[in-house]
């Protein structure tokens, strides 16, 4: 397994690279089954919004399976993520179930967040998902709050911040970087450094190129490592490792990963700001799946079977949603507020045994 | 008179206003190629060039400040908060910074500082891109607060705006974007601080903004077919309230109902009935009714939304009650 | 009944909570040796430890972002803003965040947090560290908000908020930590959402917080000497608002005013009339008067400042204004 | 003249020292002049201020005096600076007579805000100061949008930001460093890195040594410069570059001035957060009053000479205050809005005359 680039942030860091034989080949077909379905479950996202079944507003992670999937195979089931405007990836690779995450989409009860959050606030607390954020750079201190009391209560779990390129620029990400590497936090921020904020490149949005961005952890003095976020099995090496060095008291890990968007930035985005052929060129040669099934040597047999599989999932998953029930309209003043009190006296001492 | 959308009459003004002022630029995240998460800015990286028509990063703190600071050097900056949301990252510039400078440093400094944001439910996008925050900047002096709900009202308002020599909050609405209405040839500045009767009428007056102002005007027409005579109006500019009007017509119909998309507790509804109450007391024949969201973070699910936001049945049933009382 | 001062309350509130539980813990600048830059916290970091009563940076995004983020694993976080001026740079997290994540998650998530801060002018600090800002978060669902007056007061409101299960935001008065009150030997909690009737009356009802209920009670003393019986009631809570304590009362004296430091225009005397004038309607004899501050950022010399915020003689004079009506 | 240091950011930078002979003797004593005139008039307040003289809130910069001083002396009369809640040295150096600050901390008309701003908010926008702040990190964003407004009109002006170790933590900083050299704008990023905000030392609240706080640049590719805020002369000739680069189109410079605070964060502060015997030491070895008078070979007749000329213009700025004007009571409603309008048509173009 790589260690953890021990070398300054201000370094570009540890290019990561999966060696042989970490993830069995059975794991691997797994993975690549989960990544399949992520991609067949927001392919069919963008066509029941196009169909006009879905309201909202809708991102998909297309071209960033890798990312979702790889980081979340290298967690423990006791550790936490925050997500993005772009949820879905994250949630499924976090476990959700595909029927409750489609069911979110249609705005019923049988959601993952009961048809209150949609597609920019998925949430599942029990599988270890605080929450999709739609306020981009939101989730990131709340992250570093998680990590804290982890720390607080000495329970080996991480934290896990997904947020994009465009998120770097938010106040909110300097000061959670801040504080966690002062307070050494076990934090991993991971950077789905996809070039794009938007409609706005990365030449438009950061003073710095998208391979030079480990230099964002520079400013904390905090470890860095560059990651192919095309490359599933070096995505939960440098997570595993990044975990490891969390988890040990050494602080947190900035995880600049490289990956692509395929898609527009949203649902219906006409992507009048870059070239149809820029897109079409990534699609034909950083294709994840693409990349993953070469590795696997997977015969057109063997993915037709999965795919298959996977497609009835998927649709399996739109005819739960659409069986599901619409909440009543005055529900919606359910949640406002907690009632109870959180009762003085905590039997839990400040360091639980640990939980995993 | 020829029509335009609400969009394109806000287009209308800032192109017109750069066309002739080299002080003018704007600020905003892919506010360029893209026009904005809108559309409403299409168009004019083309003619304007991207130093005036300026991509930001995501850097809500950064865009204000950067405005303010431009503005105070002789600018005249529109910047642009994508969602009203958003703003929420801003207040500290805006609120401490912006609205005090003049102040503060004695009459030495103006800040001609135009932040244009849009926002409003209607479309299911959730709890963080839905909200009308337009009653705190109510609160806080040194700022103005203008919300247009036609096409000609924003143009002239915004234009106002643009050349107003104080921080201005402008506040679109999403859903009044391709609403269409009758704009003069010309831009006719609409000065701040007037309201705007929409609608005369003789037993209640509606004091609405923004979505609420045509959904009153739908309660309106509902309520003639009963026989109730509603004048419709709207402030238009927040702060400084034209709060003359406002009473004189309350005066007259001797009710009120107002209307907002915001949440009732805490809204700019509150104002307005504290204003109302004491300056139309003894005109007054049944409480001021107030019309707004529910009292919760705005849920996903079109039913839990279509529930939480007002429409023109909850004015409708708010000037009943009004003149249900003796 | 031990005496003891309101800065003493809160710190005994903080104190004896954290004995008994290992979830609580503290954030803020400057808040272990120092004690905080209002001393409320003296003498904490050596009790409990710097693990407990945490020094942080000057990031107010990520001390109330990581307050919200500890609350959701399970711990009971007290983050302190030093001054409320600068709540608005955690808008977000507040606003957006804390206050949504239970409803957006569909009930999966409390956020037990306490965020204290403290403000208020009377010692010349300028217009960026005297706001009074309490009436924003009140016009949002989600939050709840407390404004304590007294040491009796200020320790059992605190204990109860550490202890809901949901954000509070608890304001403090920088003016009042040295005054002294009676308090229980043992710390009573006060329930969320009830208000105080400090002083009984039977001809005008006084609507007041923080500093304004002393200045309230000076008012109503000076009042009596012309006859006139003035009742005091402190909401505590400003959100949810015991509305029915303070309709009530009005409905009994036919008279209110209200009462508090923040300017008036979109203040929380705003949200009071309107509950005001709709629920005593038929009873009120005189409009609503509010007394606040005047609508300027604040300035700096204390001619000018005393000026712009309200004392005893403001409230006498809105007193003798409710009435003047026949 | 040092030339800007142009390593990247990520290095520690270039320590800029004082090539002999670029500032004349004569103008290194007036400086020194100015320095001791910061350093009487700070006493003063602290005097007038334990005294019950001055209300408010009111935080000194005794030992920073050089930084002040340095940075301002490299400036042109043309270029703009914001200051923070520590005002009073900044705005001496960019030229406000004593008289206009002594009167605004009384509260009088003549003060230089009028009496509406008090301590920590000094303006002379005719000298080019736009405000001392009294948030830390307020003011950052504005100085990168005055520079923006520098360079959309073509003027080689610059706008500088002075701030603190602490200020170096908001969100505030992140966005204005990551604009500034985005857009190249033409900022100097002055950090008065005194390792302490308030109570809380350096290593409370920075991941970064105070030495290594140039790596806050490398997050943005920024160049960053190292410098002795205790040597007058190190302090101008590193500003001289830094301004050379910035004016030129360069780009933004990152200044890490190391000073000290040899008094309470506040007048008034106890300081029970730190032993005496380090501000003694501090005040006995970094004193750049002493080490300028040292340098310059100052005799004790010359320096007492100078400290009562000095003392004079103190003393005077007293009399002068308190023989001020109080504002009327009603005037505190006098600016909170600008009237009339400001016309449409400028007849200026983008790209002005140069002013300068
Ligand atoms: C604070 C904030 N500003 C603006 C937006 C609008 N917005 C949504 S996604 C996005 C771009 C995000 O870019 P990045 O962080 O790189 O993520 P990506 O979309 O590439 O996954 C923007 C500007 C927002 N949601 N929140
Ligand atoms: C946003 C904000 N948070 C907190 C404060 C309170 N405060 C005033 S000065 C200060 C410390 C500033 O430290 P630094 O930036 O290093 O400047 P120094 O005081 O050392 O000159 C703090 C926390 C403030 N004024 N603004
Ligand atoms: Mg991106
Ligand atoms: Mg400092």
């Amino acid at each position: 397994m790589a260690p953890v680039a021990q070398v300054p942030a201000t370094d570009s860091g540890e290019k990561s690279r999966a060696s042989a034989g970490t993830l069995s080949d059975k794991r691997l077909r797994e993975l690549f089954r989960e990544m399949l379905l992520i991609r067949r479950f927001e392919e069919k996202v963008e066509e029941r919004f196009r169909a006009g079944d879905l309201p909202g507003f809708l991102h998909v992670a297309i071209g960033q399976e890798a990312v979702a999937s790889g980081v979340c195979e290298a967690l423990e089931p006791d550790d936490v993520i925050a997500s993005t405007h772009r949820a879905h990836a994250h949630t499924i690779a976090k476990g959700t179930p595909v029927n409750a995450i489609m069911a979110e989409m249609y705005g019923k009860n049988e959601g993952c967040s009961q048809g209150y959050g949609g597609s920019m606030h998925l949430y599942d607390v029990a599988r270890g998902n605080m929450g999709a954020n739609a306020v981009v750079g939101g989730g990131l201190p709340q992250i570093a709050g998680a990590a804290l009391a982890f720390k607080l209560r000495k329970e080996p779990r991480v934290a896990v911040a997904f947020f994009g390129d465009g998120a770097t620029n938010t106040g909110a990400f300097h000061e959670s970087m801040n504080l966690a590497q002062l307070w050494k936090l076990p934090v991993l921020f991971v950077l789905e450094n996809n070039g794009w904020a938007e409609s706005t490149p990365a030449t438009q949005q950061l003073p710095l190129a998208v391979e030079e961005m480990g230099q964002r952890a520079a400013a904390y003095g905090m470890t860095a490592m560059e990651v192919d976020g095309q490359d599933l099995e070096a995505v939960v090496e440098a997570t595993r490792s990044a975990r490891d060095h969390a988890v040990s008291g050494l602080g947190p890990v900035f995880m600049n990963v490289r990956t692509y968007r395929f898609t527009g930035h949203y649902v219906g985005d006409p992507q009048v700001y870059r070239d149809k052929s820029e897109v079409r060129q990534l699609r034909e040669t950083q294709d994840p799946l693409e990349l993953l099934r070469a590795r696997l040597g997977m015969t057109g047999e063997e993915f037709e079977r999965i795919d298959a599989d996977v497609m009835a999932e998927v649709d399996g998953s739109v005819a739960f949603a659409q069986a599901g029930t619409d909440p009543d309209p005055q529900d919606a003043l359910k949640w406002v507020y907690a009632e109870g009190s959180m009762e003085h006296g905590s039997k839990e001492p400040l360091s639980t045994e640990p939980r995993a | 008179m020829p029509e335009l959308t609400y969009r394109e009459a806000v287009r209308d003004a800032l192109s017109q206003a750069m066309r002739g002022d080299d002080r003018i630029f704007m600020m905003g995240e892919d506010i360029a190629e893209m026009g904005g998460s809108m559309g409403v800015t299409t168009g004019m990286v083309a003619e304007f060039g991207s130093e005036r028509i300026r991509n930001t990063p995501i850097s809500e703190i950064a865009i204000v400040g950067a405005g303010i600071g431009a503005a105070i050097q002789g600018m005249l900056p529109v910047v642009e908060i994508m969602y009203e949301d958003f703003l929420t990252i801003s207040m500290e510039q805006l609120v401490n910074q912006a609205a005090k400078h003049r102040t503060m440093s004695g009459g030495q400094i103006k800040v001609p500082l135009t932040v244009r944001t849009q926002g409003g439910a209607g479309w299911s996008p959730g709890a963080q891109h839905a909200q009308q925050l337009e009653s705190w900047f109510v609160h806080v002096p040194g700022l103005k607060v203008v919300f247009a709900s036609t096409p000609e009202d924003v143009r002239g308002l915004l234009w106002s705006s643009i050349y107003d020599p104080n921080p201005v909050i402008f506040f679109e609405h999403r859903t009044l974007y391709p609403i269409k209405g009758e704009v003069p040839d010309e831009i006719v500045p609409i000065p701040l601080g007037k309201a705007r009767v929409h609608l005369e009428g003789t037993d209640v007056t509606v004091i609405a903004t923004g979505r609420l102002v045509h959904e009153s005007l739908r309660a309106a027409e509902e309520a003639e077919q009963d026989g109730i005579s509603v004048e419709v109006v709207d402030p238009r500019t927040l702060s400084p309230l034209d709060s003359e009007t406002l009473i004189a017509s309350v005066r007259k119909t001797t009710r009120c109902v107002t209307a907002h998309e915001a949440v009732v507790q805490g809204g700019f509804g509150a104002e307005l009935a504290a204003v109302i109450q004491h300056g139309a007391f003894d005109y007054l024949d049944a409480p001021i009714e107030r019309v707004g969201a529910q009292f919760a973070p705005l849920a996903f699910a079109p039913v839990m939304e279509n529930f939480c936001v007002p429409h023109a049945a909850n004015v409708l049933a708010a000037i009943h009650r009004t003149l249900a009382r003796a």
